[in-house]
Formats: structure tokens, C-alpha cells, sequence
């Protein structure tokens, strides 16, 4: 069940020139806060009418901390960025399928691909299944060495693979350079968030392997609670017949039409 | 006198607890997750998103944009159809919620198409009330053009009157010159309420991709940016035309409810509110009767009244 | 490329160094506070409020009210006639700042005011343009009737026309259901130019007192909320009507302004963001080239002609 | 010339069920912040555009200190009552003409009259005229005894003469009660804010009195800039030909029409 808390801001950390880091924390305890779900964040200045979908890139439900990690793009995500400590955010999650999780063992080897805001999602992903025992191998594209952030978290949840387009980091090239030259078949989950190039070559690169591959989506979203139909995708043989914010934001590789 | 009776109010065919409910578009079939926040018994009434005779894709993505103190939508009447809706999205909701009334958002393009949706949704014994969406700046035949028109409003109106016994809403247009006109020839087309307002049509231009945001170009402006319109536009039609008038057009609070009464309003909807404040309606249902009392308001039915009394001095 | 010529604009019988104004109503004439804070010869121009025939005392008090996103006004036309204007105001600007292109904002209700008084102005040499104003929506009588019917507004450009050496724009109301048809009458009378917007009619009732807040009832409604609803009509007509539009309507920042040049504006004029930040103007101006560089827009003039090609291909 | 300042707030203290002082601070140096000028107080959510209107009720101008005391009335004023220490606040000041005081030498008896919202300017002019030399009286009307705010600083500049309509506290009356009761013909200044009734009272009372009388008035206001025209009022044989933000807003009582 979804509810609304206010959290009041902890520490607001910028990660890179236009990254940043919340830390929040609530009263209540947090209820089905798992990773791949997202939360709708209220602005404080209500000229802002629509709350901003974000990712949960940590929580810690019982202790009501929460942790997001939003790139300054547009006016909402600036205007967070010049919130302080002590300021209230009113927060509505969490939201969404999430990453299914559910076929996975001890041990199991598991692939995580992503690119930059897509890796919140995947840095919650990360924590939880090496919690679990699972091998967690990440492969992270950016666009420049400057840009990268969360790369501790992964390296200290498993193996962490870096591109940059521009080589001053990792390996020179994207995502899909990790993929050609690091693919292993002992990968038995894959889960990918990020631009929709990069959802893209996950899906086509993936295409002919027999595993389960999780691709996270971005739509445009009015409510996140399935009344406006502002977020529809297109899945199977439908036409925008499913809610990125109900049935997603994580839909099967196989299935959803990019 | 006790809660309940203040806040009841008894428009054609609908007898409400309460005078507030979700506007079309903005909760789907009621099968939406903000049922798990709060029990929609809690609601006046349902408006559900627009029905059409055949299924309907809508309109391609991005269909949702944010302007100041509002929101641009081009959704475009998605919906799975009259029958589809018939045969699941309504009886799941009666299941769920027997004694919440419910109104059915009827759109189309042609005159016909509007006719035998009605007709369906009318003789089903799952529906209270018909509104009629002669209004929605999304679809680019039919529409708002029937709620631009003194003409074929009427006329499509009559129709629909002739096939359905029950009351019909016409959803006004307040992309007009002359609202008063469009809710006189409604009237005299047979229409027993109206609904005012549907959405101003807007537009959002990206500086980046030099393109609008909205695939569709234009989408329809609703929330608070546009409660000033609508309080006019009520007010006007209500010193004209006596129809009873569901409101709505950025009602974000308790006050902005007794607002739209005092303009002149018979009961009112909520949309874009919803998205912002996802406890909405047990929020405004709780500071209903505080803000009554603040403002020394008997009941709504005394307000009404009250209303009724200054346009007849007039 | 030198920052002024980025920013330069031309328009008929306006050479201007950048395209920001403020808008008629929102500036006096120059003779405001804002002048003790900023230089004026900053300005791109000076859209001065209305000037009609006679001496106007306005509308009763209160005439400003404030609703979600914007303000509504009922300030009526206030001012001291065209002779006093003539003889005092416009002097006194002129005077001040001598290289400050005047745009003059003409008001009234019969058809021979707007005339005699648009040929007073144009004659003074105080004067570099005129912006017929058919959209007031707070005087009982003219004003906005001419904004929205085309035969009316058309014949009005048109008589004014035949009077003033002046380009003259029209500046056009977006409470009408069909705003080109109404810019392609001012363009067949003779406009050289159009204004868009004017206000939206809104209301806003007082639940203390029961009545509106304004004694006019209703008042125009300005800025953010109705940003979009600029943008769309602007876009719409100039897919429609060739001629140069001074945009206004909700800009608040340097984005807006590139959003309004997008759309298909020439120019931009600024009115209720005055109010909350007094220092728009520079602010604005110090941002564009910044916003400029960031969305890759090598001039204003060049943007133009971007936009210009995206409409021949449609 | 008026300027745009940030200020924070450092004190937000509750005066009344629903009158707050806030103790504010900038970094600049405050020039023309007189007595019976007003501040444009700039609210934090753009959902409002409009700045509000707010009397001086304290000034020190070296220090960049500024004092402002304001009632919860609508939406405006509520949200400022919400702000805590450490908020921004930009205000646009100091604006309107102000008391005059120039007609005043020590020892000359000034006679303050306010009601309610009315008295924070008073308050401000108070300090002022006593640091003058000035013997200053105040009489000030409440509804009742819970409503009192300002008593200690008229108190602290001189005589203080109370009255409410229901008798809990000082006279029970209003401040016509005690101008009927208390007047004086040492006054040589007069000085009325308040309700409308009040200055409609004291212009009345004092009508046929040869001596200078000076009502601050309130009137909705766009920009408080002499640019809008939101604000006229009628002066002499005028109608409407007035701008309170310019002309005012303070008035000769012989002059403007209530
Ligand atoms: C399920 C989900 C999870 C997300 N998680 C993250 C995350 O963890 N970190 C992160 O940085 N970003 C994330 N995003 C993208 C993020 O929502 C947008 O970057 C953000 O809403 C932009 O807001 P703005 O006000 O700065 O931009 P503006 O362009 O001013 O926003 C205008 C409107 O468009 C919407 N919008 C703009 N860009 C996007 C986008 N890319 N996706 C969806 N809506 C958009 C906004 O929500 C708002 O309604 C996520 C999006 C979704 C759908
Ligand atoms: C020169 C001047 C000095 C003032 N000094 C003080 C003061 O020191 N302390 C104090 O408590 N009040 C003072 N007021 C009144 C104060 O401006 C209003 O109470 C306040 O603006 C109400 O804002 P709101 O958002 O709470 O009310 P709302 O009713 O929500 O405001 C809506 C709009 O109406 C305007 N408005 C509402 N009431 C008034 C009013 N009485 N006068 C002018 N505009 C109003 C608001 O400014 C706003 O633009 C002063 C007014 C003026 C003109
Ligand atoms: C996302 C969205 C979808 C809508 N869909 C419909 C619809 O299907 N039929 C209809 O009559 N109105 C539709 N509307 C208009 C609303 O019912 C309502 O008239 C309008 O939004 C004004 O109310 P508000 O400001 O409270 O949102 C829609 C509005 C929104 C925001
Ligand atoms: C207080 C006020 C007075 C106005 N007076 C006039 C006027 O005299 N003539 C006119 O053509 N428009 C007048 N307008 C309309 C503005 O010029 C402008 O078209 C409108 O406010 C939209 O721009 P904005 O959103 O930037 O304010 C007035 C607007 C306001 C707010
Ligand atoms: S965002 Fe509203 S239905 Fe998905
Ligand atoms: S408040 Fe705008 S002119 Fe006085």
C-alpha cells in the first residue's frame, strides 16, 4: 500500500557537478520500499503542480531512512537541489513493481548495466542481492571520468565494470563495449536501467540468450498511481496498453516495445 | 445537525452524501492504487474516464506535461471501449463499491457514435448519470468542436436525451467566446446539468528539442491556474441558465470547493488536486464542515440557497 | 557576435537593441519606482498603458486580486486621456530617455475614439508605435467586444489605419473560441502586427463576504497560469497569419522568453512578473545570452529564421 | 530608492493567537526605512505572486535589521507564520512616503492612535518621536484582552492608553472612547493606522481640531510601485487620483476621502 510521509532531509550530498545525493529519514517505518520501485516527490513551491518521480537508490525501511539520487535537469530537480538539511519533503511510495528478485539463490551470478540516473535504482539492486549471497557484477557507462558517482557502492556489493565515452575512465565506449567484451553465460538474472539507448542495445544485445532480463523504464507520469494514463508503454502485442507507474517502471526485455 | 446532512446535496438523479468527487480522466475505472490509500465509499460520487463506442489508443507519448500552477494533458480519451467497460471496469467497481453513484463520461466524433455509447451505458443499470464530454481538446475530430457550437451542442444533446433515461451532465468548453450561449442551447437541447469546466487548451514549447513537449502539440490545461476561469464561467452561466452545475477546474482545497458553490455550483470534481495531494478527498472531506463553520455555512443546501436568493435580486 | 547584436530585433518601425518590454498597464508611463532601481534605456522598449479619449478614473476599488499562479486586475483603463498623455506623460518619458522606442497602448469604446485618439498619437512624434488594445476585458462597453468578433476588429484596424502613419499592432484577447480567425481579420484591415495575450476573464468570489473580490466582479487574469495558453495561441496563429507578434502572457524568466521566440514571437512584453521580481528586466537580460549559449541559439534574429522554416515546411 | 534584499529570518516570535513578529537580517545597509514606509514582502511559493504589503515595525538600519509584525489572515500571511529561523525572505523596500516628522521638536506631545494591524508602524514611529525628544501617547484599541501585542515598547516611549470592546483589559471602549475621554489640546501631531472605521473616527473626531493629522492607509496592492494603478485613493476634489504606494501611504486627514 502506498502512503505519503514527510521526510525531512538529512543531508544533501553532491555526488558530481550535477548529481546529488539526499538523505532522508521519517517517523514511520517504511512499508514495501524494495529496489526498481520509485517514489513521487512533492516540490515545495506549489507552482510545481505534479510530484517528481524518483528511484530509490537505498533505504533502510525500519529505521524510515530513505535515499535519493537525482541529476539537476530540468526546474523541479534544481529546486531540490537548493534545499537544505531540516527542510520538509512530502514523499509518496513506494510505487511500482519493482525488480523481481524471487528466482535468485545464493551464488547465483547476477548482471546489473546501467548509465547514469539509471543507477540509483541498480545501486538499491546491488545492496540488497549481494545481501542475499548473490555475485553481483555491474557494468556502469558515463559519459566522462567527472560524471561518475556510485561507483564504491557497486565495487563493494561485487565486480564493478566502467566505461566512458571518452576513455578517461574504465574502458573507452559505452555499456555495450562492457557487454561485448565481458559477457559471461554464467549471468542467470539481467537487470538494466538507464537511457533508452542503452535499454535498447540491453534488449537487442540480449535478444537470443535464454535469462531473464529486467529492463527499468522512464515515462513522463502525472499521478504513479494508475488514474491518468499519462505514462502508458506499449508491451507484447498491446498498444500503450500498460502504466509504466502500475505494471512497471521494470518490464521484461522480452515483452516491452522501447 | 449531523455531518452528513451538511454536506449533502441532490442533484437530477443523484442523491450525494457529499458534494465531491474524482473529474473524468483523472482516476480511471476507479481501479487506480489511491483505492488502497483511502475507501472510495468516502467519495459523493465517481466520474469515470471517458467512455467511447470503440476502444481507443489515445494519443502517443509524451502525453502529460507540468506548466506553472498547472498541468498540460493530451491523453486523448484512452479507454477500452463502452463494451469492455461494461463488461469489466463497471461491474468491478459496483462489486467493490455498491452504493458509491456513479457517472459515466460519454465522448466520441460523430453525433451516432455519442448516441449509442449512451444508450449502452444508460440501459446497463451500472451507471446514475450520463456527462456528456462535448469538450475534450485532445481528439482532433469531434470533441470540443460539438462543445464550440451553439448548434450541434443542442443537437447532440437532444439525441442523447432521446435515447437515455438517465440525466445527462453537458461538459462545457471553456475554449469559447461565449459560454453562456453553449450552456443555453445545452439547456434547450434537454440537458438536465451541466459540468463546467473541461480543460484550456495550452501548449509547452522545449527549448532543447525546439519541439512541444506533448507529442500531440497541444493538451488541455487544468489545476489551479485555471480556477479563476472557471469560477467565472460558472458564475456567468448561473446568473443565465438554471441547471444545477458540477464544478471543477483546479479545486485544490475545502475553500476552493465552497468557492465554486458560491459561484454557484450544485457539487464539484477533482482532478488534477489528486495528483498533487494523493489523500485529496478524505483531506477536503475533513476541512469541509471546519471551513463551514469558519465561514458560518449551515449546510450546502443553505448555501445554495443562499446563492439562488442574490441571483434572483439581480 | 557582439551580445547586443545576439539580442537585436526588428519589427515594423521598430529597431530594437533587445526584444524585452514591459507590457501595457504594468509600467505606468516610466513614471514608476522600477526607474529609481534600473536604468530604463535598458529596455528593449516601453509599452505604455492605455491611453484613451477622454480622462478614465478606472474601475472602484479593489482592483487587484490574487488567484493561483497569477493576478486578476480590474483596473479598467485608467488614465488621464490622450491630451494629458501628450502634453505631460509622454514628454516627461521622452524627455528622460530620448532613444527609448514608445509604444503606445489605445483604448476605447466607440470605433471613432480608438480612431481620434490613435491619430493624436501618431501625429505627436512622441510615438514609435502604435498597439491597438481590442482586448480589454474590464470596460463594460468596447474593449473586448472588438477582440472577439473578426468584422468589428477588422474595420477597426482599418479605420486606425487610414489615421496613423504609425505600424500598428493589434493586440489581440484570448477569451475567443477561435483566436486566428480574429488575427486573420486584424491582418486583412491592415495590421502590421499583433500583441497576444491580453488577460483571460476570471473571478475570484470572498467567502467572508459572499461577494467577488473585485468591485469590478470579474478581472483579467495574468501571468504564469496562463503562459501555455499564450504559447498555443501564439503558435496557432503564426502557422496561419504572417505577421510579427510582441508576445505576452505569463514570461517570467530568460527561458520564457526564448519559449515566446519559439512559438513565434518577435518580441516579448513583461507585466505581472514586474510585480514580484522588480528587477525582471535586468535579470532577463542578463540571462538571455547565458540561456542562449546553453540551448545553442546563436542570435534571436537566427532563432526567427529557425522557426520561420519549421512553419514552411508544415 | 527602494531595493530588492534577501533577509533571513532570525526570530519568528507568536505575539497573539494570530500575530507574529518576525526579527529579520541582511547583509546590506537599510536606507529610507522610515517610519509609516512599508516593505513588499516577497511569500515562498510561487503559487503567489503578488509580494505583500507590510508595515515597518522596527528598523536598524546600520545593522540591516528589520522588524516586521503581521496578522494570519489569508493564505499569505499563513504561510509566512509557517517559515522558520534561517529562511530566506526577499523584500522589496522601503517604499511609500512615511510619517512626517519634520514639523516635531523635543518635547512636543504627539498623539499616536492605532487598532490592531494598525499598530506596528506606530510602533516604529513611537521609538522614533521619543528618541526625538517627542512626548508621545498612544492609545490603542483591541477586541479584547488576548489580542494585546505591542504595549511594553508604547509603554517604553511614553504614555499608553488602552481600551477594548469587551472591558477585559484597560477602558472598555474603543479608541473613540478614549480620544472622547483622554484628549488633550497639548497634542500638536496626530498619527492614526488602523481598521478602516478607526481612521474614518479619528478623521471625524478630529475634524474641526487645527492640527495636523496623519492617517496611514491599506489598500490591495500590485506592485506597490506606482506602476499598476491596484491602489488609488481619492484625495481632495479628486476620484481615485491617488497612488497609496506612491502618494501614501500615509494621508492629511483634511484631504483624503475614506
Ligand atoms: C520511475 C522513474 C524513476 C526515476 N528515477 C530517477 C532517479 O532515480 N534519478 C534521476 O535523476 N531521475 C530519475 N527519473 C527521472 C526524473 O523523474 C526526471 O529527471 C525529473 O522528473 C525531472 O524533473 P525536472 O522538474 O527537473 O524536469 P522538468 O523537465 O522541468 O520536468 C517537467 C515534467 O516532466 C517530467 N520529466 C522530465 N524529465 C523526465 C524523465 N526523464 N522521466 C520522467 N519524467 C520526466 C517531470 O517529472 C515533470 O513532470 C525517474 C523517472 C521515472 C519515471
Ligand atoms: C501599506 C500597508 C501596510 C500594511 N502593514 C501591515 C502590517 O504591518 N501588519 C499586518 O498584519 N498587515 C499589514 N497590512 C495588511 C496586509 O498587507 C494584509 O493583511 C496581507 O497582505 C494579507 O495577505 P494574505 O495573503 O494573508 O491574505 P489574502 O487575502 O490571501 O491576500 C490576497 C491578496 O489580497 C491582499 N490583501 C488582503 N488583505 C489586505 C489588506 N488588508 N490590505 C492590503 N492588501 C490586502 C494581499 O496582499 C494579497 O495580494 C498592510 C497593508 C498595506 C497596504
Ligand atoms: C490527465 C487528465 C485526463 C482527463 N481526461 C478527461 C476525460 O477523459 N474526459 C473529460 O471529460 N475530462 C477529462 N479531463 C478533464 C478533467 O475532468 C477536468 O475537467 C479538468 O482537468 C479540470 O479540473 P482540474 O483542474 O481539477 O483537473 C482530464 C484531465 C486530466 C488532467
Ligand atoms: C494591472 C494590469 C493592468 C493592465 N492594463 C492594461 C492596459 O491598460 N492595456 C492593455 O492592453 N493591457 C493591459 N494589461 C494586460 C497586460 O498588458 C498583458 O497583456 C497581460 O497582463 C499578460 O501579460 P503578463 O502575464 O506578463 O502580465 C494589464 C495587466 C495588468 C496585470
Ligand atoms: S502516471 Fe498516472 S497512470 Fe501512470
Ligand atoms: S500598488 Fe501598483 S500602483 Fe500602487
Amino acid at each position: 500500500m502506498p502512503s505519503v510521509n514527510n521526510f525531512i532531509i538529512q543531508e544533501q550530498c553532491q555526488l558530481t557537478a550535477d548529481v546529488y545525493l539526499l538523505n532522508l529519514k521519517t517517523t514511520a517505518k517504511l512499508s514495501g520500499y524494495h529496489p526498481g520501485k520509485f517514489v513521487m516527490v512533492e516540490l515545495p513551491n506549489e507552482l510545481f503542480q505534479l510530484r517528481r518521480p524518483l528511484a530509490i537508490a537505498d533505504c533502510q525501511a525500519m529505521q524510515g531512512k530513505l535515499s535519493l539520487i537525482y541529476r539537476t535537469v530540468g526546474q523541479g530537480t534544481h529546486l531540490l537541489a537548493t534545499l537544505k538539511p531540516g527542510v520538509k519533503l512530502n514523499i509518496l511510495g513506494a510505487l511500482g513493481n519493482g525488480f523481481a528478485d524471487q528466482d535468485l539463490a545464493a551464488n547465483d551470478q547476477v548482471l546489473l548495466i546501467g548509465g547514469g540516473t539509471g543507477l540509483p535504482p541498480l545501486m538499491f539492486l546491488a545492496k540488497t542481492l549481494a545481501q542475499k549471497g548473490c555475485q553481483v557484477t555491474t557494468m556502469a557507462g558515463f559519459r566522462t571520468r567527472t560524471q561518475i558517482f556510485g561507483a564504491k557502492v557497486f565495487q563493494a556489493c561485487g565486480k564493478f565494470l566502467l566505461a566512458t565515452d571518452d576513455g578517461t575512465a574504465g574502458v573507452q565506449g559505452t555499456v555495450k563495449t562492457l557487454l561485448d567484451n565481458y559477457w559471461s553465460d554464467e549471468y542467470c538474472h539481467v537487470y538494466a536501467c538507464g537511457p533508452l539507448g542503452l535499454l535498447k542495445t540491453v534488449q537487442q544485445q540480449l535478444a537470443d540468450r535464454r535469462l531473464p532480463v529486467d529492463l527499468s523504464l522512464e515515462s513522463r507520469m502525472g499521478c504513479g498511481m494508475g488514474a491518468c494514463a499519462g505514462c502508458m508503454v506499449s508491451v507484447g502485442h498491446g498498444n500503450l496498453n500498460q502504466h509504466v507507474c502500475l505494471k512497471g517502471p521494470v518490464f521484461s526485455a522480452t515483452e516491452v516495445k522501447l | 445537525m449531523k455531518l452528513n446532512e451538511r454536506l449533502a446535496v441532490e442533484l437530477p438523479g443523484l442523491k450525494l452524501k457529499n458534494p465531491v468527487m474524482p473529474a473524468s480522466g483523472c482516476f480511471a475505472f476507479g481501479d487506480n492504487r489511491y483505492a488502497e490509500m483511502f475507501d472510495l465509499n468516502q467519495l459523493g460520487a465517481i466520474i469515470i474516464k471517458a467512455a467511447t463506442l470503440e476502444p481507443r489508443i489515445g494519443n502517443p507519448m509524451p502525453r502529460i506535461a507540468e506548466v506553472p500552477g498547472g498541468v498540460l494533458n493530451a491523453v486523448g480519451l484512452q479507454n477500452p471501449g463502452v463494451d469492455v467497460i461494461l463488461r469489466t471496469k463497471l461491474p468491478a467497481l459496483k462489486a467493490k463499491y455498491p452504493n458509491l453513484p456513479v457517472i459515466a463520461n460519454v465522448a466520441g466524433t460523430a453525433e451516432a457514435d455519442y448516441v449509442e455509447t449512451a444508450k449502452r451505458l444508460s440501459h446497463s443499470g451500472l451507471v446514475d448519470a450520463l456527462e456528456l464530454n462535448i469538450s475534450c481538446p485532445n481528439v482532433h475530430r469531434g470533441g470540443m468542436q460539438f462543445g464550440t457550437d451553439p448548434v450541434s451542442a443542442q443537437n447532440l444533446t437532444a439525441a442523447v436525451k432521446t435515447v437515455s433515461p438517465l440525466p445527462v451532465y453537458v461538459k462545457l468548453s471553456p475554449n469559447v467566446t461565449d459560454i453562456v450561449a453553449i450552456a443555453r442551447a445545452v439547456e434547450a437541447g434537454g440537458a438536465d446539468g451541466l459540468s463546467m469546466i473541461n480543460t484550456l487548451l495550452g501548449m509547452r514549447l522545449d527549448l532543447k528539442t525546439r519541439q512541444p513537449v506533448l507529442a500531440n502539440q497541444t493538451g488541455g490545461l487544468s489545476g489551479p491556474a485555471i480556477k479563476s476561469i472557471a469560477v467565472r464561467m460558472i458564475y456567468q452561466v448561473k446568473q443565465q441558465v438554471d441547471l444545477p452545475i458540477i464544478a471543477m477546474g483546479g479545486i485544490s482545497n475545502a475553500e476552493d470547493v465552497l468557492e465554486m458553490f458560491l459561484a454557484g455550483a450544485s457539487a464539484v470534481a477533482i482532478g488534477t488536486a489528486i495528483f498533487h495531494d494523493p489523500l485529496i478527498f478524505p483531506h477536503i472531506l475533513a476541512d469541509l464542515p471546519t471551513k463551514m463553520d469558519q465561514y458560518q455555512i449551515k449546510s450546502l443546501t443553505a448555501l445554495q440557497q443562499e446563492v439562488r436568493g442574490r441571483i434572483n435580486e439581480n
